[in-house]
């Protein structure tokens, strides 16, 4: 009945619309980037910065030590001059670069790094308890280099040094400034802080002393725009900003035509939209959730395009199992199919349910949460649906107090190896997790999965998984979520590493 | 004088009980500072130890009490959340922002309004009259988050008039400033000018009835001048009032402007805050803004002397 | 002597009287009148669903309005019936705000009375309290109890009316003062009135009727308060169909494509928002010669 | 005297009001001479204040207003002037006094510079200095006592009858040719009514100025002025020299008036004459004489024919009544 | 303060009313106070009528206010057939209270716009459930109001504003007939009608005062009206008693008291021929009450004024038969 929008245009992971610039770099120029959010603080012991919340601005004021060749699909140094691992994949050596300073003339080598690895692992925030569950030991070696050592294997473990772990503050300045280092930040990155308004802009100036050149760019602006993604589109198109950041499908699939005028990169990323279906956490032992067959009724009775054309007109991922259809990492599993008969069977088999069950959502998602709730309903669930005002209340319930039956969460994980471990280690893959859900074949695929360091071996344990979660039914994908990065066309060269960071140290604008 | 002891002495105790009303009411509100510090990937003991850190697991009275000694040593204390900058140096970005706001919308409001009024008030029910009472009307009914909507569609994305979102301060140049704030204050110019406008009409009207105004009409003075120099300043009367009750609310109610073009004013520091459950903020943008209100009751008071010599002499 | 004084009263019944019909406030009456008549007989008139999004999993969405259609402003994103959504919305929209408004004015004008008239001590701490309320703004208030109270019609009637009570303290309290001070409350104690039979038989009913036209500029000040909040996202929750809601569902890049989620409820809000600040207007003209400003 | 000073023909105001058309001034025709004072009197809402204003042409100013017939003032038409000839005769060769001394001033100006704006006004040349200097000097002319320090104060902090005083020091400011009073003496207390009526004529006198003195008590009108006119609903129904006027009076209305009004002279306790019923609604015309209701005298003509002023042999002496009460007396008797 | 002397004041006995010493400030601005009424004291027989005239501000509502108790004086004693009202608890002070009744000068402003007349006239009965049956509660009600001039039928359902002014002050007759008072206060009530209404509001009052036994206070700036109505004329000035006269003294050749004479002399007379205006020196106004002359207060704008009048008050002596005079300078 519902007519769907056709849909002729694919979106495909990687960059789009990158045209090859005519003539070489030029210096100058500044470059402004509208976010919905914008970097908290600046000190990266205490944060887990992304794309979207920080990440690049940090990147920006401290490089990283390594970075992820989107191109290639794996992890090189960058602020360090090598890493290498041993045989197994236990002991990782960084080799830093000659004369390297921070922007305060301190030097930028092993003790700097110590110095942080140790911060960080202290803080108790950000990377930490990773850092901590990951890291057995990290020792200078001499003051080029420095040696960790692992707890367990994985050959991917690079991917922690491209994040917040691997950005270096200056120990001086973080031992003066003390409390107000997070605002007044000091790095070895391309850019450095020139003026910062938390909440409204911040303004980078570039690092003339970096170590591989000043960047083209004089300045770097990133603006807070909060009001959503359509006003970050109309502030595009008024020319207030020359790139953002993008994560509605609609748009999304705007921008990506080629007639839009705009280059950048877009990124898939698996279990981007969630349905959490509490297993039975401590918090609530009596969820209805704990049978498999009410799991198996909310699995059955969703269908992800009714909620793509209403939630999204027509322009969403739908998609039910764990990687997306363009993942590296799809296979030929089975994943979960809308079956509104089987749904009602599955629900005439949990015995002693009563069919009540209750549904938390973000207050912004209310069209694709009545939708799945129209859904449970139509196959006999009783919803209770509320919506939750604040996202940090969301996380509160789901994470930490893990009281919840059903909840729509948002789990992106891109196919990068090494975030894609991390993220479902902390998702399914360990006991006492948020979905109160436990399982040997899964955990082990995990670090199977981690110690491999060949994708056709990566792949294989991602079908297990796969697998096994079809036959389980920890929780219910409903869609992929795209995330993209968008500039103008006449801005070249800007990195895209993982967590969709951005690096602007080669970027430039032709004339 | 113990009249004017006496209206302080009411004023604080406004001020307290904001302040406790404030307290008690957003320590009940969603949001978590510690989750809001952590993200979403820490074990649930590490948001406990920082929820504990925070001292968010003191009782209410007596963080209240603290942060109020606190305060009373002129110290609004720290954001809860990174960057954890000085309260006091927040709000005082964010007012000034309102405040521009406020202050230019007013001006702008004022500015129309007063012409129409008095194009109206020169004949009641005149054609004149009809059809700027219709049209104030019209704007009246129009909340400010749909005449944004509107004024974002055909000023921006139709005639690329006004940039869409952001803010440039005053001290990057004056008229960088303008340019970005021109549109939410037309935005909230909007919401006002229906107000003066009929209130300094309909008291014009009443004045323009009374015998002085036909005294000096028989003096032969002309009717602009009579307007002007005899019949305003004592219909201004109540538009002070609402100028001075719109101006107090203006300083936090803006939300839905500041929302709409992204605008670091209180009225989002507020709201922000409130969503991470940044109570010190909170706390601190909602005294101010109290005291803003009560400061701003004062000088209406005052305004009220200055135009009526006969309350000048009350009062004295 | 009485005769001719009864003779010289007889023509009163005034002949000739001619009036310009105010069109514009009967079509304002006509709106409202339809508006309220559909709300409050809304079950009844056979409509489309207007809530229940199980029960429209077939139904088009974003159709847009066509008059002859079975839905004639169209549906939204989950197929339900936009003109059944408008009036449950209305019903819904206007129930919360009258009755906020009545809150506010029971409350308030209570308050505004008993300071007014009683003055001294107890007119000093209602005036702070009523200083207290207004010192902050109203939208913040509104938030900030909104996040707090669990959102139901009720809850957001009383929240929406503590912003009402200020307001109406305050005139019900500047009219007390005027009409305490005529000479018919004076005349009702020489008869004996206590202070009771002043308050309420003498004053109330004249305060009253001087605060109704300010009732329905609160109603439709309301109305765009409620409006407000489902705008920010804290308002009464979806699928429930307030007017606020929809022209929520509509933000978010929808209204490029779908216009009529916008301005479907966009309109009816402004009509009805216009007729009630148009009705009290010319009620106030009307009735409320000597206004008493706030 | 070639032309009176001010001559009135058939002035009719009507006001064009929700209730319909309310004729407030009907066909309204007087002369006054220079240095002449006359004494319009009538009840609450005759028309007084009307006619004062229609004259004044200040009226047609008024959205609702249409004035027709002619005010000759000194031979230029004032009843609907334009903006030049307003500027030229209004406050400078005509000025007005209000009933009300502390609604007719604006409570947000100085007392001095009520005055020195009119002065300004007429005289663009006159320094700042000078206007004050006068203005001080008009104070003076008022009897308001210390005049200088009243300069600098604001219409509440002065008595009602100090009010008044200005608010004549404005009017004389341009030393006009005729003085509207309408009601000057109304909200003053006896004692301060005859000072300021004592002013009044006083000043006319010495500066042989015209006025038109309006009332609704004849006992203010009487002894101060030349000429007496009683309106009633919109039109003079009797005009008289005053010495005569008051000697005797055609109209019954006028006369019951007079008997209505328990004066000092009469005897304590008397009873009074008192007319019955209250006047026409003005928006709701009935045919016949006006008064025709409430006349004692009424007869079967009066209710259906509108009688006009007549002067009835009297010379002077006009009353618009078909039965005089000369008249009515003799026929009285011949009934008898 | 001394009072202005009682040596006006008949025996006790023989008295509806008596009020000794009357005293009644009101605070003002700047802690300081306005002396309305200071020591006034007066009596009212049964079906007696008393004048009371003065200027503007003088103190004659102020008066008529204090004798209801509405408020209460500051200081003195009002006894209404032997009691003293000063001594009722508040509920005897409301029963005892309706034995007087009031009626203002504004009509419009002493009705409740909100309230029908048949309503308006029978508030006082409602209070009090004195009304007996309806029927012939409302029986009485048309009949008080076909007294007073109004035809019951028409004016039964209308609301005030439907009334003018000369209707409005009738209802309010009725509305203070109905409770069968034995004292009416008038408080200028006439000022705001015409000639033509004011002769039959007298006419009716003076009816209405002999067919239901009346006493009045009857308060106006006009001394025609209070000599045409009164018995007893008692003349105010700035909270004080100037004078009190027998009516039939303003009809023979006699002395009056300066301020007495200053009135007589300003109210106009009905003549055609030309007064002669004389301005002599400025009229001097009522000085504040807040700061009220010592000794005697009208000495300020006295032509006989003496340093004796700056130093003692005088007090009311009877200076010739029914006549008493506050005045050193009169003998
Ligand atoms: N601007 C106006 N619009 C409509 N009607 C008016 C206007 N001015 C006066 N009138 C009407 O004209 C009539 C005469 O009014 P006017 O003021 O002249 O009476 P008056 O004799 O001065 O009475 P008063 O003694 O009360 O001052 C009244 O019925 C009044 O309602
Ligand atoms: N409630 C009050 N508060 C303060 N002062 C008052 C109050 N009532 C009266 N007065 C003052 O008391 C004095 C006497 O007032 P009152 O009304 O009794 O005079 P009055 O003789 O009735 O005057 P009028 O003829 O104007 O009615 C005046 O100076 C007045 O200003
Ligand atoms: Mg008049
Ligand atoms: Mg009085």
């Amino acid at each position: 009945p519902a007519s769907v929008k056709a849909d002729p245009l694919k979106v495909e992971n990687g960059p789009f619309g990158m045209t090859a610039a005519s003539g070489d770099p030029v210096s100058g120029g500044s470059l402004t980037f509208g976010y919905g959010g914008g970097i908290a603080s600046f000190d990266p012991a205490s944060q887990q910065y992304s794309g979207t919340s920080g990440g690049d601005e940090a990147r920006a004021v401290y490089g990283t030590l390594t970075e992820y060749d989107t191109k290639a699909g794996k992890y090189v140094p960058s602020m360090a001059d090598s890493i290498s691992a041993n045989d197994d994949f236990t002991e990782w050596t960084v080799v830093l670069r000659d004369g390297v300073e921070f922007t305060d003339g301190t030097p930028y080598d092993a003790d700097a790094v110590l110095f942080n690895f140790d911060r960080m692992a202290k803080s108790g925030a950000g990377f930490s308890g990773l850092w901590a569950s990951v890291v057995k030991k990290a020792v200078a070696k001499d003051a080029k280099t420095v040696v960790i050592t692992l707890k367990q294997k994985w050959a991917d473990f690079p991917y922690l040094l491209s994040q917040a772990p691997g950005m270096i503050a200056s120990p001086k300045a973080v031992k003066d400034e003390g409390e107000s280092y997070q605002r007044e930040p000091v790095g070895a990155g391309p850019f450095m802080l020139d003026k910062w308004t938390p909440g409204q802009n911040l303004v980078l100036k570039a690092n003339p002393d970096y170590w591989d050149g000043k960047p083209y760019l004089d300045s770097l602006t990133f603006q807070t725009i909060t009001t959503g993604d359509q006003a970050l589109k109309d502030a595009f198109q008024a020319g207030g900003i020359q790139g953002s950041l993008i994560g509605t499908p609609a748009i999304v699939k705007d921008y990506i035509q080629p007639s839009s005028g705009y280059s950048g990169y877009v990124r898939m990323t698996n279990t981007g939209s969630m349905l959490l279906i509490n297993n039975g956490t401590p918090s609530r032992p009596d969820t209805p959730g704990k049978d498999i067959n009410v799991r198996e009724a909310i699995a059955s009775a969703i269908n992800t395009d009714v909620i793509n054309q209403r939630a999204f007109d027509g322009n969403a991922f739908p998609g039910t199992g764990i990687f997306s259809a363009e993942s590296q990492w799809a296979n030929d599993k089975p994943t979960f199919t809308y079956d509104a008969e089987a749904a009602k069977k599955h629900l005439a088999d949990a015995k002693g349910f009563d069919g009540k069950i209750e549904l938390l959502y973000p207050s912004a998602q209310a069209e694709a949460a009545l939708t799945i709730e129209a859904q449970l309903e139509a196959v006999g669930f009783k919803v209770d649906a509320k919506p939750v005002q604040s996202i940090t209340d969301l996380i509160n319930a789901v994470l930490i107090k893990r009281d919840y039956d059903l909840a729509m969460y948002g789990w992106p994980v891109p196919d990068e190896p090494g975030e894609l471990y991390t993220s479902y280690l902390e998702r399914f893959g360990r006991k006492d997790n948020q979905l109160g859900y436990y399982n040997e074949t899964i955990a082990k695929a995990l670090s199977d999965f981690a110690a491999a360091d060949d994708t056709a071996e990566k792949a294989a344990q991602m079908a297990t998984i796969q697998a096994e979660w079809a036959e389980t039914v920890p929780a219910v994908p409903y869609n992929t979520t795209a995330q993209m990065v968008v500039w103008n066309k006449n801005v070249h060269d800007i990195e895209v590493s993982s967590r969709l960071t951005l690096d602007f140290s080669k970027a430039w604008i032709s004339k | 004088m113990k009249a004017a002891a006496g209206k302080v002495a009411q004023l604080l105790v406004v001020m307290f009980l904001v302040s406790l009303g404030t307290f008690s009411l957003t320590s009940l509100m969603p949001g978590d500072p510690a989750v809001a510090i952590l993200g979403d990937n820490q074990s649930p003991e590490a948001y406990a130890e920082l929820r504990d850190k925070l001292g968010l697991n003191e009782p209410l009275v007596e963080r209240y009490f603290t942060w109020l000694g606190h305060v009373f040593q002129g110290d609004l204390g720290t954001s809860m959340v990174p960057p954890n900058e000085d309260v006091t140096s927040l709000i005082g970005s964010a007012f000034a922002v309102s405040i521009e706001l406020a202050v230019l919308a007013l001006v702008v409001a004022l500015v129309v309004s007063i012409p129409l009024a008095m194009i109206s008030a020169r004949r009641p029910d005149g054609l004149l009259d009809r059809a700027a009472s219709a049209t104030t009307f019209g704007i009246m009914s129009v909340p400010s988050f749909v005449s944004g909507l509107v004024l974002i569609a055909l000023l921006v994305n139709q005639l690329h008039l006004f940039p869409r979102v952001g803010w440039v301060g005053v001290t990057d140049g004056l008229g960088q400033n303008l340019y970005h704030a021109a549109l939410p204050v037309i935005t909230i110019a909007l919401l006002e000018i229906p107000t003066f406008t009929r209130v300094l009409r309909g008291d014009l009207v009443r004045t323009l009835q009374e015998d002085f105004v036909l005294s000096a009409r028989a003096k032969g003075m002309p009717a602009w001048r009579i307007m002007i120099f005899d019949a305003f300043r004592p219909s201004s009367y109540s538009l002070i009032t609402v100028l001075g009750l719109s101006l107090a609310q203006l300083i936090g109610s803006t939300v839905i402007v500041e929302t709409l073009f992204s605008l670091p004013g209180m009225g989002r520091l507020v709201v922000s805050s409130a969503s991470q459950g940044n109570i010190t903020v909170i706390q601190g943008a909602v005294l101010v803004i109290a005291a803003c209100y009560v400061l701003i009751n004062a000088g209406v008071d005052l305004m009220y002397s200055v135009i009526d010599p006969r309350i000048r002499r009350v009062g004295a | 002597m009485s005769a001719p004084e009864t003779a010289a009263l007889a023509p009163t019944a005034r002949p000739g009287r001619r009036r310009r019909i105010d069109l514009l406030l009967w079509l304002c009456g006509a709106w409202l009148a339809v508006l309220i008549l559909a709300a409050i007989t809304a079950p009844v008139l056979g409509l489309q669903e207007a809530q229940d999004a199980a029960k429209t999993l077939l139904e088009p969405v974003y159709q847009p309005p066509s008059l002859g259609s079975a839905h004639p402003l169209g549906t939204n994103a989950l197929g339900l019936d936009m003109l059944s959504r408008i009036i449950y919305g209305a019903r819904v929209s206007m129930a919360v705000s009258i009755s906020a408004v009545l809150i506010g004015t029971f409350v308030g004008g209570t308050l505004g009375v008993v300071a007014g008239y009683l003055r001294g001590t107890v007119d000093r701490i209602i005036g702070t309290l009523t200083n207290t309320l207004l010192a902050v703004p109203a939208l913040i208030l509104l938030i900030a109890l909104a996040t707090v109270l669990r959102p139901s019609a009720l809850n957001m009637a009383l929240a929406l009316s503590l912003v009402a009570i200020p307001g109406m303290i305050r005139v019900t309290r500047a009219n007390t003062l005027a009409f305490a001070q005529r000479e018919f409350v004076t005349v009702a104690q020489a008869l004996g009135a206590g202070r009771a039979r002043i308050v309420f038989r003498e004053l109330m009913p004249n305060v009253l009727l001087s605060v109704v036209p300010l009732c329905l500029v609160y109603v439709s000040a309301l109305i765009v308060a409620e409006a407000s909040l489902s705008f920010l996202g804290i308002g009464l929750r979806p699928p429930q169909p307030t007017w606020g809601n929809m022209i929520g569902e509509g933000l978010n890049g929808k209204m490029e494509d779908y216009p009529h989620l916008v301005y479907v409820p966009a309109a009816v809000l402004f009509l009805t928002v216009f007729s009630f600040n148009l009705l009290g207007e010319r009620m106030r003209k009307r009735w409320d010669k000597r206004e008493v400003s706030l | 005297m070639s032309r009176p000073l001010l001559h009135v023909r058939d002035l009719t105001t009507t006001f064009t009001t929700s209730r319909g058309e309310v004729v407030s001034v009907d066909r309204v025709s007087f002369d006054l001479e220079r240095g002449q004072t006359l004494g319009i009197v009538g009840e609450s809402g005759s028309g007084k204040s009307v006619l004062g204003r229609t004259v004044m042409g200040l009226t047609s100013a008024a959205p609702n207003a249409t004035v027709t017939g002619s005010v000759l003032f000194d031979g230029v038409d004032i009843a609907n002037p334009d903006k030049k000839t307003r500027a030229q005769y209004l406050g400078a060769r005509i000025a007005m006094i209000f009933q009300d001394p502390l609604s007719s001033l604006n409570p947000v100006k100085l007392i001095g510079v009520h005055i020195t704006e009119t002065l300004r006004r007429h005289d663009k040349s006159l320094s700042r200095q000078e206007a004050r200097r006068r203005a001080i000097e008009l104070l003076d002319t008022v009897r308001i006592p210390d005049p200088a320090r009243r300069f600098g104060q604001y219409p509440h902090e002065l008595s009602g009858g100090m009010r008044q005083r200005v608010g004549i020091a404005i009017a004389l400011a341009c030393r006009p040719q005729l003085l509207i009073a309408d009601e000057p003496t109304t909200a003053l207390d006896v004692t301060v009514q005859k000072h300021v009526l004592d002013l009044l004529g006083m000043l006319c006198e010495e500066q042989g100025m015209a006025m038109l003195l309006v009332s609704h008590d004849l006992g203010v009108v009487a002894g101060r002025s030349d000429k007496v006119a009683v309106m009633y609903a919109g039109r003079i129904q009797e005009e008289a020299v005053s010495s005569d006027f008051f000697r005797h009076q055609r109209h019954p209305y006028s006369q019951a008036l007079l008997d209505a009004k328990p004066h000092l002279e009469n005897p304590a306790r008397a009873e009074l004459v008192s007319i019955p019923g209250r006047p026409p609604d003005p928006a709701h015309r009935f045919p016949g004489c006006r008064f025709a209701p409430r006349c004692r005298f009424v007869q079967g003509r009066c209710r259906e024919e509108e009688p006009s002023l007549e002067s009835g042999g009297i010379p002077s002496h006009g009353a618009a009544c078909f039965y005089p009460l000369d008249a009515v007396r003799s026929t009285q008797e011949v009934s008898i | 303060m001394a009072g202005t002397g009682k040596t006006h004041l008949r025996e006790a006995g023989s008295t509806l009313l008596r009020v000794e010493d009357l005293q009644v400030e009101f605070p003002a601005k700047g802690g300081r106070r306005v002396h309305a009424v200071s020591g006034v004291s007066f009596d009212v027989a049964p079906g007696e009528t008393v004048g009371f005239v003065g200027e503007s501000g003088c103190g004659k509502s102020t008066v008529a206010r204090a004798v209801m108790h509405l408020p209460a004086p500051n200081s003195g004693v009002v006894n209404l057939d032997d009691t003293e009202l000063g001594t009722l608890s508040a509920k005897r002070l409301r029963e005892t209270r309706v034995a007087m009744q009031l009626i203002f000068q504004d009509p419009m402003a002493s009705l409740n716009p909100r309230r029908k007349v048949k309503d308006l006239v029978q508030e006082g009965v409602e209070i009090w459930h004195r009304g007996g049956d309806r029927h012939a509660l409302e029986e009485r009600t048309r009949e008080l109001l076909d007294d007073v001039g109004l035809d019951s039928a028409t004016v039964w359902n209308r609301y005030p504003h439907e009334l003018s002014g000369g209707q409005c002050q009738r209802v309010s007759i009725a509305r203070a007939l109905m409770m069968r008072p034995s004292l009416l206060i008038c408080d200028e009530i006439l000022a705001s009608l015409d000639v033509s209404v004011q002769s039959q509001m007298l006419n009716l009052l003076k009816r209405t005062r002999a067919e239901h036994g009346l006493a009045m206070m009857f308060i106006s700036h006009d001394l025609g009206v209070v000599k045409n109505i009164s018995d007893r004329i008692l003349v105010m000035y700035l909270g004080k008693v100037a004078e009190v006269l027998e009516v039939d003294a303003l009809d023979r050749e006699t002395v009056h008291h300066p301020y007495t004479q200053l009135l007589l002399a300003s109210v106009p007379r009905v003549t055609g021929e030309r007064i002669k205006p004389s301005v002599d020196g400025a009229a001097q106004d009522l000085p504040s009450p807040l700061n009220p002359p010592s000794g005697c207060r009208f000495r300020t704008r006295c032509p006989l004024a003496t340093d004796r009048c700056a130093q003692e008050e005088p007090q009311l002596e009877e200076k010739r038969p029914g006549q008493f005079i506050a005045c050193h300078h009169i003998s």
